[in-house]
């Protein structure tokens, strides 16, 4: 059976605890220094440096091919193998990454500042609100794959459309998140002490409302940085993605597909990468979450 | 699920009844604290409870009064462990029994009321499903019979109408009400034991009294013996024979209810009886409190615990932890001086009056102020909710508005309407007798100006983002007072006259204490130099030994600056005290107004008769008052 | 109603306790284990006894995977999914590998001798899926139907070549041609006859009343066309089949699954270097037809400077290795070609498949007597996994020669709309097909290599004179034929505006118990004698 | 109830309104048309414009747009252009196909999640509560497309217990049904499954810590009921809330797993008709997949309600 003790609630007794402790980190920095959030961050750090660091990393060019067509690890010098055009493996995951990060960093920010701006205008006016929900609404009923094939038909391939297909999809996840934290904040008395001091409208919203309402932002952040790396696969997947023979990790794992059962070493290293990135930052988000909520 | 038959239960019963019913030995409780360390909470706590018998374990917050309560349930929360001693229920130990034993006792032996009956009730549960649950639990009956049962529970706490109220949801119930189906609930299980958490802390004076008196009769036509855990002399007084002090994770002092109040031995029991503001004494008189903050359990002193905020700590008490020495009359206090202390320790101080000028002229006026609150329900019918019917009220410069009610009365509406918070929906407001109902925006800087507010919650009116400096400045910042430097100046200046060290400004809220944040909240509110503070429960979150800084704060400032205050509080004592004028106020309507001491010594209308009724002080009761003292039934 | 996998002949699997155990501990895993067990289950229900052949029996269902769905308005052109084209209808005659036409639903016919009209005798004892009897006029309406633009039959022009009909009697016909054409046999094999009745709903997919061994019993668009074995079927205890379904399985993996899984027993559309995963599989037997399912070619838009210069063109079909591709990007089916021509076409030679061969340092050379060292040029290919991998294959080979290529990956029906609009960037990579019939079709049908148009947009009186020579030229299979034919060739290798790369076999895999599953040169399935052992 | 569906009507339908038009655009802004996909490879610009007449593409947008809404509102879809048969008449056969899949991911979201939620929140064993975190997280973390084929290669191709593909429809055999609709389902519902759980899980640890339970707790009602009694409703609404997001997530993530394991819904639909402009198919498959999305909002307002009393009685 299952033990149902209650397991959370501060203990009364160590309320002053807190208090006179000497001033706390952040508590971003915080969360990050739990074990959850430091193997989190170290998954991330090693993903992260190894796309950045893909040309130090390895010798060969990602898009050059040989003879040897699909080739085992090690062999000349390729330490993951080749895939089925014979381009070096190592260096189309490394590269695969630094494609992936180079669009999820940019397409989830964008993403999350434009829900944010469409969060703020809703917190602006009942009638704007009423407006910016309907959007949210739409852009939610869409279904996000038939909206990347709709998009990249009519931009034609390549990163942009990845991006701001990721970026659309983004909006109201963000969006919905940053109102109802608005619509919390803006009750909260602090908020109203500040408006009792003479603080303006825009003010408040900005020294008072808006930090206190990020937090859940910066927890999302993270997670929706693992559905991009999804979105960005699946795309791939439905040959709508990043324009070939630029490898990433969604489609360097698509290529593997068809030999999985034969030669699983190809399809190994781009899903490990991608589920090492995942992994980090969903427990970063986890630890975030955490620390936040205490 | 097993469960032991009630019949069971009853024979047990039968065998012990001389016994001592729960005995308490050398309870220790320890928590890990945030940085992972373990923080001691309780310490080597003993006491008896027999049959029938009503005991309180009285302090303030931190003392480790209701983690003593949940210890002895073994319902300590989060990473709370007892760590040492032991807690024998007719000669059990409950320390060592296994959760499936612990259940058995939960309800049946021991039963429990929380501080919140707004939470401590399953909003999707109806009232008789709460019943039913626990009635289910200790293996009572069937469906019909439970149900039979359930109602009469509800009819035995004075729930009219019960067999119809069983399919209503909590929210359905008032606040008192909850209460009383809370304790329902704990009396279900037919325990011999009844632990009270606070149990009237979240209710308006006149429920507290209807629940007080509830719980007493109840222990004397049930003979269920009572621990009370309160922070209020009051209520301990009107309600329990034997009372506990506990200080610092420990017992201070234990006793006799009647002697302890009467004569207290711990400097500490003198200091908080002196410290709890008397319903009689005048308008104008200074508050005592007790000087310095509460001990930090995470940072235990080897001796005793109030040695840092006590006149008559000797070197001694900061050596060893004193024991628990009983003395002649049957009393108990773990303060060496103490026993060879013969005079009684000052009880509570004659009230000091303050030198306050007399009041001015107009400041504010507000006539027939209205407030009307939109109902938002899912169907979007819009029941408004009127907050404010017609109020009118002046104040002059330098004078002390106290404006008294209970929760739900419109008085902290009436404070937000009058800081321009919340707009009214109609009447007139008047500063210096211009109009400023509906300020321009120059006009609204002027009126923010000159009135500032402090709020209730120290702790959720302070940006937790936000250093104090940052806060204080906030508003000299937005009304455009002041450059880099001099908001500087003034914002040590202000930390300085509340009471806090300049250094505060570069720290979070969250490095603060309650009592000493309240005056960070008094400190911005100053900071434009207004004429009007509005002071909306400025104490009420405040354990009573602090009480006294703020509210003495509050009248030096006024002497000072000339301030004219509006203090709104629910606890008549302080604001006759602190008040020039009352005004009580009743669903949204003032009811009645006059000279401090005139309304609370000569109430006019009866909804304030019955206000100054329900105050409890911390005087002895007579003896047939209470219930059943120590005297073991035969 | 009949389910296909409880029909009566279905076989308990050979180890039913090993089976049942491993089904009981897997699905179990899954939940829904308790539900499951103990019921029929889908896997088994579709695989066979493994015996010896005794030769040809009846019964037994065959599950067609395909990767596209049947496009019911596509029936008289040449869609991506033909499969179902024969097993529904019939066509006039067949073709056998060495393109020599065979009676079908035609028993005989006489050229006339200035090749300007055909006498057909067709067969008496044919009845549509209905019952009617099929006579003359359903081929005249069949012959009128794709003469129709709105239909856009790639045989158009030939069949537009046929200007008159004579009938003698309800089964024979004389057909009068405006000129002569040596491709009126590729006509016959690829126009299937319809009911003329219905044909109306044959386009929307609601009947599809034909001659053919089997007849529809429900299409599911998007999930699989089912048909039944026709009693009436004119050959006397054909098929053997019972019934035939055609599932639509667009993901390769997921095809490849199903025929390993034994769910599907027949696939032409197996990827090419998806069929390695398949070909040691002892249950699956994979067959090549050199007859190909079309070429991969590289495209050139010859309007496009500097790609209007022959000596760069050339220089392009220098510099790509097409075995590489042909080993790499297509699992090695195929031939790695110069020419569009399969092993089996008439002007099929040694000389014209290895016209270019991979040789950089001459294409590099081209380029520079053209004046170029670094050229750059976006290239257009389809977004599918296959398309890709040969546009990523002839990226990298011309950029070592020096040609620098961006891809642009399209999705098909923009691509076809660029097809038909002329609209394609400076290079594409495509696969044509007609080649595998009678050679002129493919410049008078293959949209690439039509001389009046073109999507290279490559234009010239010789190419049309040459063309339309051997086009019109009576008589197939001469001599003079041959060397019309090879004057295609010599223009087309040499004008380069369309770079033939490989030419696919069409690749059967099918399960070691179906025996007899044949295709036409149109990629018609044919089923008449399949049978499951 | 019925007022407040009156009162979300006018939104419900301005949602609807502006996705028709967002749908009509971008179809039209899409490069390719019908005509063209229909008019085959070897086309002459003269047959693409004669099936362009036929299909009234020539006419203008507003007349196209007018025509479109009206045949909604009158109940005939017409016919597709270009994949075959009537559009109402593949819409709902894929329809159906998509509705088991949902469904079946659906259930399987509910029983996952709600293991994931519970043993994660309160199992004592550590060991438990480690597996679930993993499988969450690994449900999380290795794409779908990869899960399927995984899934297929060994439930499919090593050990063949389960059917790689297809569908058979439920109603025509449900024995044989449910196992072509066990590896689809399961795949496109891990990936929810795990959101659910880890929401459900929070909401647990949450409700368990709140005073009602500890009311219940210290009057004795044993560890199970607390738990589904007390804690679990109360911590259900916001789990509502997700999973009915969740339902938009999974008819959306159809198009893959459809995809990958050859089931004819209407994600299948949707990507043909778009790959080849088939204008009536897809409007109308988009307009109804956000009808679908736009109920099931309504829907989790509505159990939102019933399941919190509070609200419900408002």
């Amino acid at each position: 059976m299952t033990a149902l003790t209650p397991t959370t609630g501060a203990a009364p007794g160590a309320a002053p605890t807190a208090r006179k402790a000497p001033a706390r980190r952040h508590p971003y920095l915080a969360a990050l220094r739990t074990p959850r959030g430091l193997t989190g961050l170290a998954l991330v750090a090693l993903i992260v440096l190894g796309g950045l660091l893909a040309p130090l990393l390895s010798g060969h060019d990602p898009t050059a091919q040989s003879g040897l067509g699909l080739a085992a690890p090690g062999t000349n010098g390729h330490p993951l193998g080749t895939d089925d055009l014979g381009r070096d493996l190592l260096s189309r995951v490394l590269y695969g990454i630094r494609t992936d990060l180079g669009v999820i960093a940019l397409a989830v920010p964008l993403g999350a500042l434009l829900g944010c701006l469409f969060a703020l205008l809703a917190a602006a006016h009942p009638v704007a609100d009423t407006a910016v929900q309907r959007v949210f609404d739409l852009i939610l009923a869409f279904p996000g794959l038939i909206l990347a094939l709709a998009v990249t038909a009519v931009l034609g391939p390549g990163r942009l459309p990845v991006i701001l297909v990721i970026a659309l999809a983004e909006i109201p996840v963000f969006g919905r998140q940053l109102r109802g934290g608005i619509l919390v904040q803006r009750e909260r008395e602090y908020v109203v002490a500040a408006r009792v001091g003479g603080t303006s409208r825009s003010r408040a919203l900005v020294r008072h409302i808006l930090p206190n309402a990020a937090d859940p932002l910066v927890v999302q952040l993270a997670l929706s940085l693992t559905v991009a790396v999804f979105l960005e696969g699946a795309m791939s997947f439905l040959g709508v993605g990043v324009r070939p023979p630029e490898p990433t990790l969604g489609s360097v794992l698509n290529q593997s597909m068809p030999y999985l059962a034969d030669a699983p070493q190809f399809a190994a290293g781009p899903l490990l990468a991608v589920t090492a990135l995942v992994l980090g930052l969903s427990l970063v988000a986890d630890a975030l979450n955490r620390e936040i909520r205490r | 699920m097993t469960t032991t038959p009630s019949s069971t239960l009853a024979s047990e019963r039968a065998a012990r009844t001389d016994a001592e019913l729960l005995e308490v030995r050398d309870l220790s409780v320890e928590f890990t604290g945030s940085d992972g360390r373990p923080v001691q909470a309780v310490r080597d706590v003993s006491f008896t409870l027999r049959r029938g018998e009503t005991l309180a374990i009285v302090g303030e917050s931190g003392s480790g009064k209701s983690t003593t309560a949940f210890a002895v349930a073994r319902m300590l929360p989060g990473s709370g462990r007892v760590t040492g001693g032991s807690v024998l229920l007719d000669g059990e130990d409950l320390v060592t029994a296994d959760e499936r034993r612990l259940r058995t006792v939960r309800g049946a032996r021991i039963g429990m009321i929380f501080q919140d009956p707004m939470t401590s009730l399953n909003p999707v549960l109806t009232a008789g499903r709460h019943l039913d649950e626990v009635l289910r639990a200790h293996g009572y009956g069937d469906r019909a019979a439970r149900r039979a049962r359930a109602a009469e529970l509800l009819g035995l706490v004075g729930i009219p109408d019960p067999e119809r109220r069983l399919d209503d949801h909590p929210h359905r119930f008032s606040g008192g009400q909850r209460q009383r189906i809370l304790i329902a609930m704990a009396l279900a299980g037919e325990p011999d034991v009844l632990i009270a958490d606070e149990p009237t802390t979240a209710l308006d004076a006149t429920v507290q009294d209807q629940i007080l008196n509830l719980l007493t009769d109840l222990n004397r036509r049930t003979g269920t013996a009572l621990v009370l855990i309160s922070h209020n002399m009051g209520v301990v007084a009107r309600t329990c024979a034997r009372v506990l002090v506990m200080y610092g994770g420990s017992v201070v002092e234990d006793g006799p209810t009647d002697r302890v109040l009467t004569r207290p031995r711990h400097p500490y029991t003198a200091g908080l009886l002196a410290a709890v503001p008397r319903l009689s004494a005048p308008s104008g008189t200074r508050l005592t409190g007790i000087p310095g903050s509460p001990p930090d359990p995470a940072r235990p002193t080897e001796g005793c615990a109030f040695a840092e905020r006590c006149a008559f700590a000797e070197d001694g008490c900061r050596a060893a932890r004193p024991r628990l020495v009983t003395l002649d009359d049957g009393v108990r206090a773990a303060c060496p001086p103490a026993a060879a202390r013969t005079e009684p320790l000052s009880g509570p101080a004659a009230p000091e009056r303050i030198d306050r000028p007399a009041p001015g002229s107009t400041v504010l006026a507000a006539e027939n102020i209205r407030k009307v609150y939109r109902g938002r329900g899912l169907t979007g019918r819009t029941k408004g909710f009127t907050a404010l019917d017609g109020v009118s009220l002046t104040l002059a410069a330098g004078e002390t508005l106290g404006i008294v009610g209970e929760s739900g009365s419109g008085k902290s509406t009436l404070a937000r309407v009058l800081a321009h918070a919340h707009p009214s929906d109609g009447g007139t407001l008047r500063l210096h007798g211009q109009d400023i109902t509906r300020p321009s925006r120059a006009a609204l800087r002027e009126v923010r100006r000159a009135v500032q507010m402090v709020f209730q919650d120290p702790y959720a009116s302070l940006n937790p983002r936000m250093t104090v400096g940052q806060i204080v400045a906030e508003p000299l910042i937005s009304l455009g007072l002041g450059d880099r430097r001099a908001r500087e100046q003034r914002v040590a200046e202000l930390l300085r006259q509340v009471g806090l060290d300049p250094s505060a400004a570069a720290r979070h809220p969250r490095a603060f204490s309650g009592g000493q944040r309240q005056r960070i909240g008094i400190a911005r509110a100053l900071a434009p130099e207004p004429t009007v503070l509005i002071c909306d429960e400025p104490v009420s979150a405040l354990d009573v030994s602090l009480q006294a800084g703020i509210v003495n704060l509050l009248g030096d400032l006024q002497r000072d600056l000339g301030l004219a205050l509006v203090f709104i509080a629910h606890d008549l004592a302080v604001v006759r005290q602190v008040s020039h004028r009352i005004a009580v106020m009743h669903n949204g309507r003032i009811v009645e107004t006059g000279s401090a001491d005139e309304v609370c010594e000569n109430p006019r209308d009866p909804y304030a008769r019955a206000l100054l009724a329900a105050a409890p002080e911390p005087v002895p009761v007579a003896p047939h008052e209470r219930p059943a003292s120590s005297a073991v039934p035969a | 109603m009949t389910d296909p996998m409880t029909e009566p002949y279905l076989s308990p699997s050979p180890h039913p306790s090993r089976r049942s155990t491993l089904r009981a501990t897997g699905v179990g895993a899954l939940l829904l284990g308790s539900v499951l067990t103990g019921c029929r289950s889908a896997v088994s229900a579709s695989s066979y006894r493994a015996e010896d052949d005794s030769g040809p029996r009846r019964g037994g269902t065959v599950s067609v995977a395909i990767n596209s769905d049947f496009t019911p308005s596509l029936l008289f052109s040449q869609s991506s999914q033909p499969l179902q084209n024969r097993l529904l209808f019939n066509t006039l005659t067949r073709f056998d590998d060495a393109l020599k036409p065979h009676p079908e639903l035609a028993t005989s016919w006489t050229y006339a001798k200035d090749g300007r009209s055909i006498t057909l005798r067709l067969r008496n004892d044919v009845t549509y899926h209905d019952g009617r009897r099929f006579t003359a006029d359903d081929v005249i309406f069949a012959v009128r139907n794709l003469q129709d633009p709105q239909h856009a039959a790639q045989l158009r022009a030939t069949a537009a070549a046929i200007t008159g009909f004579e009938k003698r009697g309800d089964h024979e016909l004389v057909l009068k041609l405006a000129h002569p054409v040596t491709n009126l046999f590729d006509l016959f094999e690829f126009m299937i006859i319809p009911d003329r009745h219905t044909v109306a709903q044959a386009v929307t997919g609601k009947t599809l009343n034909g001659t053919g061994p089997f007849r529809l019993k429900k299409w599911s668009p998007g999930s699989s066309l089912s048909l039944t074995r026709n009693d009436r079927y004119f050959r006397p205890g054909r098929p053997y089949l019972d019934a035939v379904e055609l599932r639509v399985i667009p993901q390769a993996e997921a095809l490849i699954s199903s025929l390993r899984s034994g769910q599907s027993q027949l696939s032409f559309q197996v990827p090419g270097k998806s069929i390695r995963t398949v070909r040691d599989n002892p249950d699956l037997v994979v067959t090549t037809y050199d007859t190909g399912a079309g070429a991969s070619y590289l495209g050139v838009n010859t309007t496009i400077a500097p790609f209007d210069d022959k000596t760069v063109r050339q220089a392009l079909a220098w510099s790509v290795d097409r075995e590489r591709i042909l080993k790499q990007s297509l699992g090695g089916y195929g031939l790695a070609s110069a020419a569009p021509w399969p092993k089996s076409s008439p002007a099929y030679t040694e000389a014209n498949r290895t016209h270019y061969t991979y040789d950089p340092a001459k294409a590099r050379r081209l380029l520079k007597s053209a004046g170029h060292s670094r050229l750059t040029a976006p290239l257009l290919h389809l977004n599918s996994p296959e398309s890709t991998a040969i546009a990523e294959a002839v990226q990298y080979d011309l950029q070592q020669a020096g040609v620098r290529v961006t891809l642009q990956p399209t999705d098909p029906a923009t691509a076809q709309k660029k097809l038909i609009s002329q609209d394609m960037p400076a290079l594409w990579t495509m696969d044509h097909g007609f080649a595998q019939v009678q050679p002129a079709t493919l410049a008078v049908s293959a949209y690439p290599f039509n001389e009046a148009k073109n999507t290279s947009k490559y234009r010239s009186e010789h190419y049309t004179k040459v063309v339309r020579e051997a086009w019109t030229a009576a008589g197939a299979g001469t001599a003079r034929q041959h060397a019309l034919e090879q004057r295609v060739s010599d223009v087309l290798l040499d004008e380069a505006f369309i770079i033939d790369l490989v030419v696919q076999g069409s690749v059967q895999v099918a399960s070691s118990k179906l025996r007899g599953a044949t295709l036409n040169k149109f990629l018609y399935l044919n089923l008449d004698d399949a049978y499951l052992v | 109830m019925r007022s407040y569906l009156l009162k979300r009507l006018p939104s419900a339908l301005l949602v609807l309104l502006l996705a028709s038009f967002l749908i009509f655009g971008i179809l039209r802004l899409v490069p390719g048309d019908p005509a063209s996909a229909l008019a085959g490879p070897d086309a002459d610009a003269a047959t693409v414009a004669a099936i362009r007449e036929r299909l009234g593409l020539n006419e203008p947008l507003v007349a196209q747009y007018g025509s479109w809404i009206g045949g909604l509102v009158s109940g005939d879809l017409g016919p597709s252009y270009v994949i075959g048969g009537d559009t109402a008449d593949l819409i709902t056969g894929g329809l159906g196909a998509t509705v088991e899949l949902t469904l079946g991911a659906l259930l399987f979201t509910v029983l996952l999640g709600t293991a994931f939620g519970v043993l994660g929140a309160t199992s004592r064993s550590r060991w438990v509560r480690t597996v679930v975190r993993v499988a969450t997280t690994g449900a999380l973390s290795v794409p779908p497309f990869v899960t399927g084929v995984l899934l297929v290669l060994v439930f499919s191709v090593a050990v063949r217990v389960l059917p790689s593909g297809g569908r058979v429809p439920l109603l025509e055999a449900p024995d044989l049904s449910v196992q072509y609709l066990l590896l689809p389902s399961l795949c496109l519902a891990l990936p929810s499954a795990a959101v659910l759980g880890r929401y459900l899980k929070d909401g647990i640890e949450r409700t368990l810590g709140e005073e009602y339970v500890r009311t219940a707790t210290a009057a004795g009602v044993p560890p199970r009921r607390l738990l589904w009694r007390h804690a679990l409703p109360n911590a259900l609404p916001p789990v509502v809330t997700v999973l009915g997001m969740q339902i938009g997530q999974l008819l959306g993530g159809a198009v893959l797993v459809e995809a990958i394991f050859a089931w004819p819904g209407l994600g299948q639909l949707a990507e043909q008709g778009l790959v080849r402009r088939d204008y009536p198919v897809v409007q109308d498959l988009l307009l109804l997949l956000v009808t679908v999305f736009v109920l099931v909002q309504l829907l989790t307002d509505l159990v939102y309600a019933w399941l919190d009393p509070r609200i419900r009685w408002e």
